[in-house]
């Protein structure tokens, strides 16, 4: 029992802070210390930098493009990563698509669609939620009939994050109605953005921002190629990229680097004025964050683990989503708290570079209220933490 | 022992619920959110016609002469109708201020056009290093030779682009947190040396950052005796946290019953949300604190109209305590409504961000839980 | 909107708080001030000097012997009661079977208990809870079969508190099994424990009490007379029962007593020796209680106005009985970290009169685990926490 | 990184588990709590035959040589089997002192006795004012004629009145709250001028109230450098904070399934407790809960046996978790359990019993996120 970092594990640290430091974009680590909104091009360029060092498959195998990385390795990564105050990568493509293209893909569409993913030339969103859908996916509607060599796609899928940005969307979609349960006549399609019959509603949500989107299906012809593995086992394969979706879910490394940013920027106000009058009463909040992170550090890395030993992930990767999302908010709870009157204005563009006037705090207080009301939806998206403690229950209690 | 209303305010109460359920409609509301007013000078004027903008000042500035329960029953409203114009800054804090002030002149000329609905007004009391420090005031204004020049800089002093009148707190003399020492000041917004940066708040107001660089003021802009302002400021303050306690009650009230709504018509595994009994107890939670809410804040109104000692630690308990639980209700019910609680187009968004910055405001959970302390 | 007391309430207070400081037997309270566990003579004594004063139905009706009060006069008794650190009234006879009686019962039935309940002559106990119904009380399976003039009685009653000094049972019992609905087919009848074939078990509680029993019933015959109302309308009559239990069932009274009590030696500690280091982290713990419990009095005070005008109370009495036992519960928590080391010891003796040796601590100290421990029932029994969500569910969501 | 265990580790737990499963049933342990004894001196005599009491002594001494992983192994399934001997106060505390001690006599002679099953020991080291704080020591040891006379009092002494021999931590200089100064002494229990007044403990162990009276105690007692002893038995506290935090998470595991188990098979409404949501979501925060305990104390274990520098912040860490965590978690299973939970025939009722006092002793929650915040 142990988990000391071996001597290449440690070499391989180094050189991963090298290259977060060094070949990394440093004008978009720049804009995530000043709080300021990337743009698509900013993850990209980003992400191909990534790539070119070729570490954008962390979790794909080597044969097709990925690192092969070891759990330790990657574990590793994602603190680096953290630490250097990086963009999460966009999971669309690399952490969920590819993943099944890989595994359930026929050889045309591997060659066709892991290149671009890897490389992010292509923009993947996820059409899964639909209107009338949300914790009960396997209640959906959308429908893809078949016709000759082609699919019609007719339906509305909603809660599409980063749509706008998209070049291709996963989906699924029912192609069978005849069905004795609803999980099965599901299947798993391929939707090129610009075809025919697809249009976009932005949802603007509670912060004013534009992150995602209903996407509405009128008779989309697509061809019938761009069916993923068997029609009808699409639940199947949709299930397989959840669990990809899960890891890093717990985000420990970022709420570590967030929660020591908290410690500073609790000296620095009790240095220079605006700290809360019993300063202590808030370093204690502060630890009992840290010491649950420091709980859900541990269980991930037992996850990954008994995951690296050849066990499938139990429930656990559960309570990674449970309280990770929780911790966040809680961390999202004590900038707010920390902020004071800092966190009113509702003046995002006070940190662009070309802003005229003067900004009017420091830009974790600015954001704080912000990234509170945001990230209220992490517990809603990827399966709300409700739907998580009914799987917990179902595994553990066995009802 | 009596928790009823009398027939007055049964029909104050009555008379505001119908105004706003037929005048005051959430997609219009939001249509003045996204414009550049802020608010709606419309509805200004008819909150006058109303006689709202009268409501807490005495008979004779012919008032209305509510007091602390009359201002509970229409903050609970303006609470359950979202309502963006600007009362709390005009009418609580601004005209608070003259209204226990001892500016006879100022206090009759002002008062009388804020009932009108003719002026507004903005309360600047925060800085930068204050937190939520009455005291704690560098903002200075410093003899010259014929009066005081105002030199310093307000933060988020709610309303400050469309008053016409701004109330200051001024150091005259002390250190920085000294007690003594604060005047306050009434002056004309557009005075020279006044440079205002407004901004839209997060929950859809209208704030203002104020630099004070060099401006003239004299006697006749004192609204408090000369180093003696702290003691108003802190009652217009209590009074206030008053009026957002209950506005905060009024949205704990509107968040509770449209999240039962809401998961009584939303199907999901082919039943509505409300049979998860899961959801029912946390439902119940909500309820319980809403109602546990609003014994506080009936006990900090009773409390109040009641002149008991301990006013100052039941407002603090009522702070307290509406913070902590109002913010967990406000976070339960967008948990609750899922992917459309998150959305700028629903009505519970908006009361989630309102009910936490009244969390902020006049000092948050974690401050008020000291002064309780203090008091008790 | 007022909580003023007039001048004749406040006379009454003043009337009420002379009666316990004077009238009421002092050495009784000089016990409950020192934690000794008080005999059911104390008991009687203590209710018996109410009785005397006239006192004893403080929720009856003047017809029946009773106080006859206003919302009000029942808030200031049961305020200066627990100010002199009285022991509660033991409820089965004075709040549960006498109201009962008094509703539904015959003349003659009235004649013959009401007197002895009043007086504390005649001790009573609920025959409610079954081994296989708890929570679902109306699955009770304890048979009543008409025999002549007689019922005769078979099955077991349990958790039966202080059933080992009773003089009579309560008890709801199936005298009809050919029901639509279970909670049909049920009376309400009353038992002498001398009865032939009643036996009883203690049952020892965590902290190793002997409070509760299950009680058996093996072929128990009856006088029919002892039926209470009609036959088969039982479940009704204990319903107005459960309402009666939940009078003062919140115990603010005695809840603000005991944090002035914890600040007090909060202080003391502080004083000489022994107080947690962050002295103020506690007293912020205490004040979060004491806010927390200053609206649960007004929610109190507002079911008391609200019953007054002569509305039923509403689901707002499930949350004094919720938030009470939460708010006892919490307190009982404070205690015992307060106490630190001093919990530990379990000498319960040491407080009895001729104990020889040393008292390793402050009461309230040595109290604090043993009381901790008991009381982890209150959110269980008199309908759980769990039960009276539900009743509230129901009540506010309409489903 | 690997947690898996060992070959030796795995064989090590098997035999705890098997042992405890055959011969360590609920019913017989009870009538031993509820005896005059107040624990088995027949199982005692297994636990060294088992080799459980040569645990955590070095080799050298003819013991086991087990690190934190071996004892967090025992400890874990003493606690699911609810042992009430006192392997801690024996082994960990006692035996700790007397294993870091510098007493090569004492420490030779005295811990092949542990071993061996036949002498029992205390650590006395609270005191009435200490509160949690090890170097608040009043009881003092003072120069006489020959050696030095002691004096004092300690409360809540585990395994008091069954030990042989005392560990005593006593101020040989300093103020009452000075680190330096404190000297411990291991002397025998019969010593002239000890007095012990035993009692149960709430969690139905044994403790004692001990008082020192003039006792004679000199060189050869001394088991730390003069005025030094305070490392040692901070080092002591440590691992058995440790060990405790161990036993704890035995039990949390004991009573998460437990719970769960009971409410498949407790029928109410028709069907079995378990299905009903709102309580499926709470006994998933039980397990939620017992593996995050589990996460810290693997975590701490770790960092001790890599003897890594922020050890004294990881086990302050857990210990505040578990403290919280666990009392939270035994409170449901009562819930859970309903009226059968709070009876004294069940196990849950002393399980939970057992958490409740893990959480005080060697510092509660409140004080172990103190040392945390100190140590971070």
């Amino acid at each position: 029992m142990h988990v000391t970092f071996s001597d290449s594990e440690q070499q391989f640290q180094t050189e991963v802070r090298e290259f977060f430091s060094q070949e990394y974009p440093q004008d978009v680590l720049q804009k995530m210390h000043d709080g300021i909104m990337l743009e698509k091009e900013d993850f990209v360029r980003g992400q191909k930098a990534i790539y070119e060092k070729g570490w954008a498959g962390v979790n794909w195998p080597e044969e097709y493009g990925g690192t092969g990385w070891s759990a330790t390795q990657k574990h590793i990564f994602y603190e680096e990563m953290a630490a250097a105050n990086c963009p999460s990568i966009v999971p669309f493509g690399l952490s969920m698509v590819g993943p099944v293209i890989y595994t359930y893909g026929s050889e045309a569409q591997k060659q066709k669609f892991l290149p671009g993913i890897l490389s992010s030339d292509e923009w993947w969103c996820q059409g899964y939620s639909e209107p009338g859908s949300g914790s009960d996916l396997a209640s959906l509607k959308m429908r893809a009939e078949r016709d000759g060599d082609e699919y019609v796609l007719n339906g509305t899928k909603t809660w599409t994050t980063l749509a706008q940005h998209a070049d291709w969307m996963f989906l699924l979609a029912r192609t069978n109605t005849d069905v004795a349960r609803k999980q099965e006549g599901i299947s798993f399609l391929l939707v090129k953005m610009d075809a025919p019959g697809i249009s976009l509603t932005p949802i603007i949500t509670l912060d004013g921002e534009h992150e995602i989107n209903s996407v509405f299906f009128d008779n989309v012809r697509i061809p019938a190629d761009q069916l993923v593995g068997e029609e009808g086992k699409g639940w199947t394969y949709g299930k397989l990229l959840l669990t990809h979706e899960r890891a890093n879910i717990a985000g420990v490394a970022v709420s570590q680097n967030r929660l020591e940013d908290l410690k500073s920027l609790l000296a620095q106000k009790q240095a220079s004025g605006g700290a809360p009058r019993e300063v202590n009463t808030f370093a204690r909040k502060i630890a009992h964050v840290e010491i649950q992170l420091h709980a859900l550090e541990y269980t991930e890395l037992r996850t990954l683990a008994s995951v690296a030993t050849g066990k499938a992930p139990g429930p656990e990767s559960s309570i990674l989503k449970i309280k990770g999302t929780e911790i966040q908010q809680a961390i999202d709870n004590l900038y707010y708290e920390l902020a004071g009157y800092n966190a009113i204005p509702y003046l995002r563009e006070q940190f662009a570079a070309d802003y005229p006037g003067q900004q009017l705090a420091e830009s974790t207080d600015a954001w704080a209220a912000l990234r509170y009301f945001n990230f209220r939806k992490a517990s809603i998206y990827g399966g709300s933490n409700e739907i998580q403690k009914n799987i917990i229950a179902k595994a553990v209690l066995g009802v | 022992m009596d928790f009823s209303l009398n027939d007055d305010q049964t029909m104050l109460r009555d008379s505001i619920v119908q105004y706003l359920g037929k005048s005051y409609a959430f997609e219009k509301r939001m249509e003045v959110v996204d414009s550049s007013a802020g608010f709606s000078r419309d509805k200004w004027a008819d909150f006058a016609e109303l006689g709202w903008l009268s409501l807490p000042f005495e008979e004779q500035l012919d008032g209305f002469g509510g007091g602390p329960i009359e201002m509970m029953l229409l903050m609970q409203e303006l609470g359950k109708g979202l309502v963006i114009e600007p009362y709390l800054a005009t009418v609580v804090l601004g005209g608070g201020c003259l209204a226990r002030g001892n500016n006879e002149k100022l206090r009759g000329s002002l008062i009388a056009k804020v009932m009108a609905g003719e002026i507004h007004l903005a309360l600047a009391y925060a800085e930068a290093q204050s937190r939520f420090e009455l005291a704690h005031v560098e903002c200075r204004a410093t003899e010259a030779s014929d009066g005081l020049l105002l030199d310093g800089e307000k933060i988020v002093v709610m309303n400050g682009a469309a008053a016409d009148y701004l109330v200051v707190s001024a150091r005259t003399s002390g250190e920085q947190d000294d007690p003594n020492g604060i005047t306050l000041f009434c002056i004309e917004a557009g005075r020279q040396g006044i440079e205002r940066s407004s901004y839209k708040t997060v929950d859809g107001m209208e704030a203002a950052h104020i630099r004070f660089e060099g401006v003239r003021v004299d006697a006749s802009d004192q609204i408090s005796a000369r180093d003696e302002g702290l003691a108003i400021l802190e009652n217009v303050i209590r009074d206030a946290t008053l009026a957002v306690c209950s506005e905060a009650l009024g949205i704990m009230e509107a968040l509770t019953y449209k999240t039962i709504e809401y998961t009584k018509n939303r199907q999901q595994f082919g039943v509505p949300l409300s049979s998860f009994q899961a959801l029912q107890h946390r439902m119940v939670e909500m309820f319980m604190e809403l109602e546990q809410s609003r014994s506080l804040l009936l006990r900090a109104v009773i409390k109040c109209h009641e002149k008991a000692p301990d006013r100052a630690a039941a407002i603090a308990a009522l702070k307290y305590y509406i913070g902590t639980a109002g913010r967990k209700l406000g976070e339960e019910a967008v948990q609750l409504h899922g992917g459309m609680g998150v959305t700028y187009e629903m009505d519970i968004a908006h009361y989630f961000k309102r009910l936490t910055v009244i969390d902020t405001l006049f000092g948050n959970s974690d401050y008020q839980m000291n002064r309780f302390v203090a008091a008790a």
